[in-house]
């Protein structure tokens, strides 16, 4: 059994079957990648994982409970914490207090006032934000504004806002669009990492088949909606159909 | 600063055909820093100008700052194209003398269906391809003609800036990360359109992480590095300098 | 010092000390002469500028913090006002229950219509809160006249039951009061041409507003206040961070609220009487203008804004032409006439206008409020110009 | 007590009126009146109602020979302005007295302020009972009339010109001033014979009254009394006018609409709307031209108010100018500002030549009596002054109630003491 | 069953001029995005070009009439209105009859001059400041409006009738075969609610009709990549607000027959007209037409004897009684669009 348990699940929106009848089964301290035409629903399925979306039928486990019908908040709670394919990050605050945020929800909960206490006197989550900066190499901008990042830099910072939740289950959707080569790397290097030195299961969609090879231990392939086939990255690659759907001459060489 | 420079006599600059876009001492900043600092560039007519360069380093700037944006602010410097001086127009205008851009973020206007989204784009003159022809091109926005525009996936949405872009009959395309979110089949798509779209004379500066296969489509290459220019040549001669490319692209 | 930053405490010092020196700093103009008219270091006064400041310290907590726009946070101080009134009334005339009575009760109401109002957000929110409000001034104007007294409001009467109180003496009258410190008492002392007014009142109000303010400075500077700038800034991440955002709005609604009601409480507690158009909506935007017009999300801005709404309501609206005439003597008679003619339209009954004007300049000119004319002015006088040197440091060629 | 001007030169009186907001208009008046006062209290101007004042304690030459200064406030028609601009003459500018206001919430307000701070409180425009009934102080007066006395001076007319056999409805204002005139009225008509159909609440706030005037037209009423002032008053006339209840007959009589308490501005305001409509007023500029020297003073006073400012005064303007002669007079006869000597010198005050005619101030409540005008709006006007007709001046006994009426609080209503302050 | 037709009829009147008020706002408001607490001043100014033009229409000079004396006992003077030497005493008396609709032609061009004013001078700079600016800016012009008015109007209101062929009533019960007097309505009422679907209809068509509707919209949502597409948004937004401001300002014009008008009208529907606008649903403005008149229908109903007896005061809390209701069952009042000001 894996951590995460999609069975027969079915989204529509008006006229378009988004999602029909989506099996899928994530295994624990795995990375699994999802991949597929665009508009195949992958970051529907997302949305269904985190809450955003509720789905028509079908059921969603994680670790042996139902994320369904719960709050998003209390999703995350359960451990699941998700990276947007446009950058959601906390505009007007500083780098710093951006990296902080997730670090004191993890601590403290869903929801917890401290309205006396002085941020300055959380020494721990302080130093445990600047060391997050410091490993994704944005520690020189800690005092800037978030907002004034390039985008690059923002998908970064999120990147770090959530592994700094340390979540059993991590959703990055599309992590590394837009960002440079060399950051890309970064990117993966920083995953790798991640996943050897803690538990921890990440899913991802990407279209950079460079990221999706270099991480992922097994590959699902979603067209129109439901998984056309699942396997170990070296078996998609050479799958003809998804070579032809997909993947494209490029991509596979 | 009137007078039209000559660009010419300045070795940085390709001295293959009469600049169609050039740009001339451009200084961009957002309230008060200066990202872009004193760059010239020129753009001949009908070629593809790669704009290469890691994150941050000015190149969105750049874009918007020759497309007239509100954001950034231009200080000093003239860009002109195809004779007309951008430098002295707002936005409006520039779309009008023919600069369509795909911004970064796509930029699809909530609260309209992908096929008002097209329409809008064929209000103001000069106009360009038909909305059939663009469903030609992309299918797949046929498909969602009705759909609001907001919520198509990501790769549908940058097939829906380019073509708004296309809807314009456009002499300079500048392109911000096109390939961004794009299935690798969708890619090879878009390079094929890039290529239709290079054949019919249309002039294009292309922002791309990607730079390899950026390379591979242009012409020449710029690479900018913390707001200023750091190369200027021919793409081959990018693609064959390990330095060059270690030091500014990582690759 | 006190949990604060340096900066945070030079600021706190400083409010204190003006509290402090307010009536002399209010009243800088000797009595006799023609400019006493902008003296404001008068008890009534200076006991409106800390309850307003209060008030508005309080409601720039949800604004300032969270972006949520209230425009109904007057019913949070009528109710408090009338829940002080009440334990006045009934049980005595030491302002102590009374000012607690309207911290719970508009503690309480702000639960409710927070509760009810925070399923909304942006205008709906505000819309939402409007109606609260609205709704609380026309019954309490009309239906409610038995607990409010209608249009008349409530006063202390002679007959109040007053339980922990003893009987008053013939004659006497029961007047708010601290454990028998009254509050309309005053010191007053003559330097030459100059006087200046101690009241017992306004010293508890200031007092409580500095109260006020270090609480404000703490909530700003904690973690429950920068999960607040986190709502406005992105909600989407906000819950997909695993934080639940309705509580913490919630909680600063209720707050906010609390504060309104402080104030309301105070009211009374200065000035013992209540009436519903205390709650009515141009109340309510007005806490709103003064948090602008100070700053909205800074931490003196509020303040000021209400320092200088309430300054323009009392000071200017009761320059009269007599007055002007006092002043323009001196000119040759035409010209006299001529400056009266100018200056009329903007000062008492004109005084609204004055207002508008100033709202406009402000907004147009100072986009951060009063606090940003303030940066400006230090920038100024420190001779940084923060963009020349920019520039210069990128030469053009 | 409170601001002694014993060592000045000067004494000065705080004269609080609405400046903006709906009565602007009003407190302009009332301004204008006190301004008036104060000059010839001064002894400048002709003197107006001095010279007919039926005491001659004034000198014109100021009070006690201190020269009379004021100040103004605006208090917007709401209690809180108006206490803090009242509180402000109090303790920044040293007035011994605040006089005016055009509502009776604001007056109660600030009566009960200045029975704390210790000085004395004239009202200007307040009609409702309470101010001289169950909120009464000591050192508050009102020289206005009130709703008691509007119901009692008109349902005699009403009776008389549309008979007794009469259905009436009520639209009446949702606060204290509306409660108690409609009260006033009720009882007043119904003990004549009338019988009330309904009687409405209409919110302050309302300003389209259609949908209360539609419902009349459907019940069998046959007289609509709008218990409306302001802004209020002129709507409802307006939009009642305007559903032609004023064309329509029904139980065979012709429909007749009343407004128990009128005022020249309101008049106005309403335009053609007023033709013909019976109300009460506390005075009337025409008084003395039309019914004779009992209200002498009057053309006195319309003489060097219209001298001054090229129109008639307005009875808020009248109300404001008496009390403040009222409050000179009373210091000069009591030889003292002090408050307490102050209601000494005016509880019981039998005075005439203020344009009302003979006047009592009476000691229980404060309160004048006199007579009280019943007017009707002008079907012809000869000039944009002259909005009514005096139909009527009821004579004071037919409008006087007990100290201890039960409208008035009954037994409870106490003035307490009086309060000289510090 | 009179009064129930009766007090829909009511409703529909006031509920059109809610609309017809809301209507104006929610093009600047619910399409520009800007809280414009001048609204309500905008309407009031209209209101006053009736009452100038009639002013303007009676202009008068004096001549002394011997026969007759004025209050003060001195000889009367008379006013003769210049309009009668210039079109002659009868075709005089029909301008200064018929001045409210007169005045509409003077008020267009008026107001939208004022809206354009307002909009290049002052409004321009706020589209991109936050929404709290924009409540402090317009509400100072707002007051710096209404004072002016006050300064050379008065505080009190000023009666400005219709033409007197439309001050009598309609009689619907004999139109209706109901029986005569059953249902009457005053004409002027029903112009006005005519008048009110005019201008309604003309805007909707003007803004779904041509493509400047989905290109202010566009604007609106996103200022800049309109921009990119070569069009001047600046200007439509320019038309936009003198559209708006000529709507508000026709609605203050017709409305003077009714209430008379005065300084601060305005304010008093400012409120209503926002909560209008809100229940109707942001960006919509079929959500705000619908609100005006489903808000106005309830006010009458509540208005009557027989429910205000079971409910005290329900009269006074209604409306917002209802727009609670409302929107706490639909997230975005009757027909908001999703994303326009929510945050
Ligand atoms: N709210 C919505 N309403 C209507 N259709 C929607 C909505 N959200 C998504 N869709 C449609 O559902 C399909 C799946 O979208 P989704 O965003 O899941 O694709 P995706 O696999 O993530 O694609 P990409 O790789 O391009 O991001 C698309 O065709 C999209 O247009
Ligand atoms: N609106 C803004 N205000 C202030 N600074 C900005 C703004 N937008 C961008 N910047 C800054 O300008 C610099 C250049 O940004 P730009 O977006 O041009 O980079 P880029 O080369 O496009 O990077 P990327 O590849 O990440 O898109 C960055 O340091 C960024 O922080
Ligand atoms: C001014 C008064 C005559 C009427 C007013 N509404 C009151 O309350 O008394
Ligand atoms: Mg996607
Ligand atoms: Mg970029």
């Amino acid at each position: 059994m894996g951590i995460l348990e999609v069975k027969n699940v079915n989204k529509r929106f008006g006229g378009l079957q988004a999602l029909s009848d989506v099996n899928l089964s994530v295994a624990e301290n795995t990375v699994h990648a999802i991949i597929g035409p665009n508009g195949a629903g992958k970051s529907t399925l997302l949305n269904v994982l985190v809450g955003k979306l509720l789905p028509d039928t079908g059921s969603v486990m994680f670790d042996g409970q139902s994320v369904l019908g719960r709050k998003p908040y209390e999703i995350n709670q359960m451990g699941i914490s998700r990276v947007f394919q446009t950058p959601e990050i906390f505009g007007d605050l500083t780098v710093l207090e951006n990296m902080m945020i997730p670090i004191f929800a993890k601590r403290d909960g869903a929801f917890r006032m401290h309205a006396i206490e002085s941020v300055r006197n959380e020494r721990a989550v302080v130093q445990q934000a600047e060391d997050m900066l410091e490993s994704l190499n944005l520690a020189d901008a800690r005092h800037d504004h978030s907002a004034s990042m390039s985008r690059g830099n923002k998908r970064r910072l999120e990147i770090g806002m959530c592994l700094a939740q340390e979540p059993r289950l991590l959703l990055l959707d599309e992590p590394t669009a837009g960002m440079a080569r060399a950051d890309t790397n970064n990117t993966i290097d920083l995953l790798k990492q991640i996943k050897d030195e803690r538990d921890i299961t990440i899913a991802i969609i990407e279209h950079d088949m460079h990221v999706v090879f270099s991480l992922a231990e097994r590959i699902t392939v979603l067209a129109q909606g439901t998984p056309l086939v699942e396997d170990t990255p070296d078996k998609i690659k050479g799958h003809p159909k998804v070579r032809e759907a997909y993947l494209g001459e490029t991509a596979a060489a | 600063m009137t007078a039209q420079p000559d660009f010419s006599k300045d070795a940085n600059h390709a001295a293959t055909a009469p600049a169609f876009l050039s740009v001339w001492g451009m200084q961009a900043y957002y309230g008060e820093s200066y990202i872009v600092q004193d760059i010239s560039f020129n753009v001949h007519e009908g070629e593809i100008l790669a704009l290469l360069g890691r994150n941050g380093a000015g190149k969105t700037t750049t874009l918007r700052a020759i497309a007239r944006m509100d954001n950034p602010q231009l200080n000093h410097g003239e860009i002109w194209l195809d004779h007309k001086p951008l430098h002295k127009m707002k936005s409006h205008e520039a779309a009008q003398a023919g600069i369509g851009l795909v911004p970064e973020d796509r930029c699809i206007i909530p609260g309209l269906t992908v096929e008002e989204n097209l329409q809008l784009a064929q209000i103001a003159p000069p106009i360009g391809w038909s909305i059939e022809r663009l469903y030609d091109l992309f299918p797949r926005l046929a498909e969602r003609r009705l759909q609001e525009g907001v919520t198509l996936s990501g790769g549908e949405q940058q097939m829906l800036a380019v073509a708004r872009a296309l809807a314009r009959d456009i002499k300079v395309l500048l392109l911000d990360e096109p390939y961004e979110g794009l299935a690798p089949v969708i890619v090879d798509e878009i390079e094929k359109t890039l290529r239709i779209i290079k054949s019919q004379g249309i002039t294009t500066i292309l922002v791309e992480q990607n730079a390899v296969r950026a390379l591979e489509l242009s012409d020449r290459a710029v690479i900018l590095d913390t707001g200023g220019i750091v190369f200027d040549g021919s793409a081959a001669e990018v693609l064959g300098d390990e330095a060059l490319r270690a030091e500014y692209l990582a690759i | 010092m006190l949990g604060l930053t340096r900066k945070d405490a030079i600021l706190l010092a400083i409010v204190t000390v003006v509290a402090l020196l307010a009536p002399f700093i209010l009243n800088p103009f000797p009595t006799n002469s023609g400019f006493a008219q902008f003296n404001a270091g008068y008890p009534d006064l200076m006991q409106r500028f800390a309850i307003f400041g209060i008030f508005a310290i309080g409601f720039n907590i949800l604004f300032g913090l969270t972006g949520y726009l209230s425009f109904g946070h007057a019913a949070f101080l009528g109710v408090g006002s009338y829940a002080g009134i009440w334990m006045m009334k009934l049980l005595t005339a030491n302002i102590i229950p009374g000012i607690a009575a309207s911290i719970v009760v508009a503690g309480l109401f702000a639960l409710i219509v927070g509760f009810i109002s925070l399923r909304r957000s942006g205008i709906y929110f505000a819309i939402l809160t409007l109606a609260f409000a609205q709704m609380s001034y026309a019954l309490a104007y009309s239906v409610l006249t038995p607990i409010t007294g209608g249009e008349t409001g409530l006063q202390l009467k002679l007959n109040d039951p007053r339980v922990l109180d003893g009987a008053l003496a013939p004659g006497e009258r029961a007047h708010a009061n601290l454990f028998g410190l009254d509050m309309t008492s005053s010191i007053e002392m003559h330097f030459g041409a100059w006087q200046f007014t101690f009241n017992t009142g306004y010293y508890i109000a200031a007092l409580v507003l500095v109260l006020a303010f270090y609480l404000s400075i703490r909530i700003f500077r904690s973690p429950f206040g920068m999960m607040l700038r986190a709502i406005k800034s992105n909600n989407t991440r906000m819950t997909y961070t695993g934080l639940n955002a309705r509580p913490y709005a919630l909680a600063a609604f209720v707050i906010s609220g609390m504060y309104a009601g402080l104030a309301g409480g105070l009211m009374v507690a200065m000035d013992t009487q209540v009436g519903p158009e205390r709650m009515f909506w141009t109340a309510s935007g007005e806490v709103v203008l003064m948090t602008i017009l100070g700053g909205a999300g800074t931490l003196i801005g509020p303040v000021l804004g209400a320092g200088l709404i309430k300054y323009m309501e009392n000071i200017i609206s009761k320059i009269n032409s007599g007055i002007l005439h006092e002043w323009f003597y001196w000119m040759p008679d035409g010209l006299e006439d001529f400056v009266i003619t100018l200056v009329y339209p903007f000062v008492g009954k004109g005084w609204h206008l004055t207002l508008g004007i100033v709202f406009m300049l402000v907004v147009i000119f100072l986009p951060g409020g009063l606090v940003e004319g303030g940066q400006r002015l230090r920038r100024l006088a420190q001779g940084k110009r923060a963009k020349k040197s920019a520039t210069q440091t990128n030469p053009a060629e | 007590f409170t601001n002694d001007p014993a060592d000045q030169s000067t004494v000065t009186l705080g004269f609080n009126v609405p400046q903006s907001g709906p009565y602007a208009d009003e407190g302009a008046d009332e301004l204008r009146a006190y301004e008036l006062a104060v000059e010839h209290l001064n002894g400048e101007g002709d003197g107006g109602m001095m010279q007919t004042f039926s005491s001659k304690a004034l000198q014109g030459n100021g009070i006690m020979g201190k020269k009379v200064e004021y100040v103004t406030g605006d208090t917007q028609t709401k209690s809180d302005a108006a206490r803090a601009t009242a509180k402000s003459m109090i303790e920044k500018d040293g007035a011994v007295i605040i006089t005016g206001g055009s509502s009776s919430g604001v007056a109660v307000a600030v009566q009960a302020l200045c029975q704390e701070a210790g000085v004395i409180f004239m009202a200007g425009l307040t009609h409702a009972n309470d101010t001289t009934g169950k909120d009464r102080k000591a050192n508050g007066f009102r020289h206005f009339f009130n709703s008691w006395m509007s119901g009692a001076a008109l349902a005699p007319v009403l009776t008389k010109e549309y008979g007794t056999d009469r259905k009436a409805y009520h639209l009446t204002a949702d606060y204290n001033w509306g409660y108690t005139t409609e009260e006033a009225i009720r009882n007043s008509t119904e003990a004549l014979g009338w019988e009330t159909v309904n009687a409405v609440k209409t919110p302050l706030t309302q300003t389209d009254f259609s949908a209360y005037i539609t419902p009349v037209l459907q019940s069998d009423a046959d007289v609509l009394v709008l218990n409306h002032y302001g802004n209020n008053m002129v709507n409802s006339l307006t939009n009642a006018v305007q559903f032609g209840l004023r064309d329509k007959m029904v139980n065979d009589k012709k429909f007749e609409i009343v407004v128990p308490l009128y005022s020249e501005l309101m008049a106005r305001g309403a335009g053609a709307a007023v033709k013909g409509i019976f109300g009460s007023q506390n005075w009337d500029w025409k008084l003395q031209k039309q019914l004779g020297d009992r209200y002498i003073g009057t053309d006195a006073f319309v003489k060097s108010f219209g001298e001054k400012y090229g129109f008639p005064p307005s009875q808020a303007a009248h109300t404001c100018y008496v009390q403040t002669l009222l409050y000179a007079d009373a210091v000069e006869r009591a030889g003292s500002f002090n408050p307490c000597a102050v209601v000494e010198a005016l509880e019981g005050f039998e005075f005439d030549g203020l344009g009302n005619g003979p006047t009592l101030y009476r000691a229980e409540d404060h309160q004048c009596f006199k007579d009280v005008v019943v007017v009707r709006g002008k079907e012809n006007p000869e000039n944009e002054f002259d909005l009514v007709e005096i139909v009527e001046a009821t004579p004071v006994d037919q409008v006087t109630y007990a100290p201890d009426a039960p409208e008035f609080g009954g037994a409870d209503a106490k003035l307490g003491e009086c309060n000289a302050g510090a | 069953m009179d009064a129930i037709i009766l007090q829909i009829l009511n409703g529909l009147d006031k509920g059109s001029a809610y609309a017809l008020i809301a209507l104006g706002l929610t093009l600047i408001f619910g399409t520009l995005g800007v809280v414009n607490f001048a609204h309500g001043a905008l309407f009031m100014i209209g209101a006053f070009c009736a009452v100038t033009v009639s002013r303007i229409l009676t202009l008068s000079y004096t001549t002394v009439d011997e026969t007759r004396t004025d209050f003060l006992g001195n000889p009367m003077e008379i006013e003769v209105p210049y309009i009668h030497n210039l079109v002659g005493q009868s075709a005089g008396d029909f301008m200064i009859d018929w001045a409210v609709p007169i005045s509409i032609l003077f008020a267009i061009p008026v107001m939208i001059a004022i809206g354009v004013i307002m909009e290049r001078g002052l409004i321009k700079h706020f589209y991109k400041r936050p929404h709290a600016d924009q409540i402090l800016v317009t509400f100072g012009l707002a007051i710096v409006l209404q004072e002016i008015i006050k300064f050379y109007y008065g505080a009190n209101p000023i009666p400005t009738p219709a033409p007197s062929a439309f001050r009598g009533s309609f009689d619907f019960g004999a139109f209706l075969g109901l029986g005569a007097n059953s249902i009457i309505y005053p004409y002027w009422r029903l112009v006005y609610f005519a008048f009110s679907l005019v201008i309604i209809g003309g805007v909707f068509a003007f803004l779904r009709y041509t493509t400047f509707g989905m290109v202010v919209r566009a604007g609106m949502a996103d200022r800049e990549t309109v921009g990119l597409l070569g069009i001047n948004i600046d200007r439509k937004f320019t038309i936009m607000f003198g559209i708006a401001a000529a709507v508000a300002g026709l609605a203050g014009v017709m409305y003077t027959p009714i209430n008379s008008p005065n300084y601060h009208m305005g304010m008093d529907f400012l409120v209503l007209s926002f909560v209008v606008v809100v229940v109707g649903g942001m960006g919509s403005l079929v959500g705000a037409v619908l609100a005006g008149f489903l808000l106005g229908i309830l006010e009458s109903f509540a208005s009557m004897a027989a429910v205000l007896e079971t409910l005290p005061g329900i009269n006074q809390i209604v409306i917002y009684l209802v727009a609670i209701i409302i929107l706490l069952t639909r997230p975005r009042g009757l027909m908001g669009r999703k994303g326009v000001m929510e945050e």
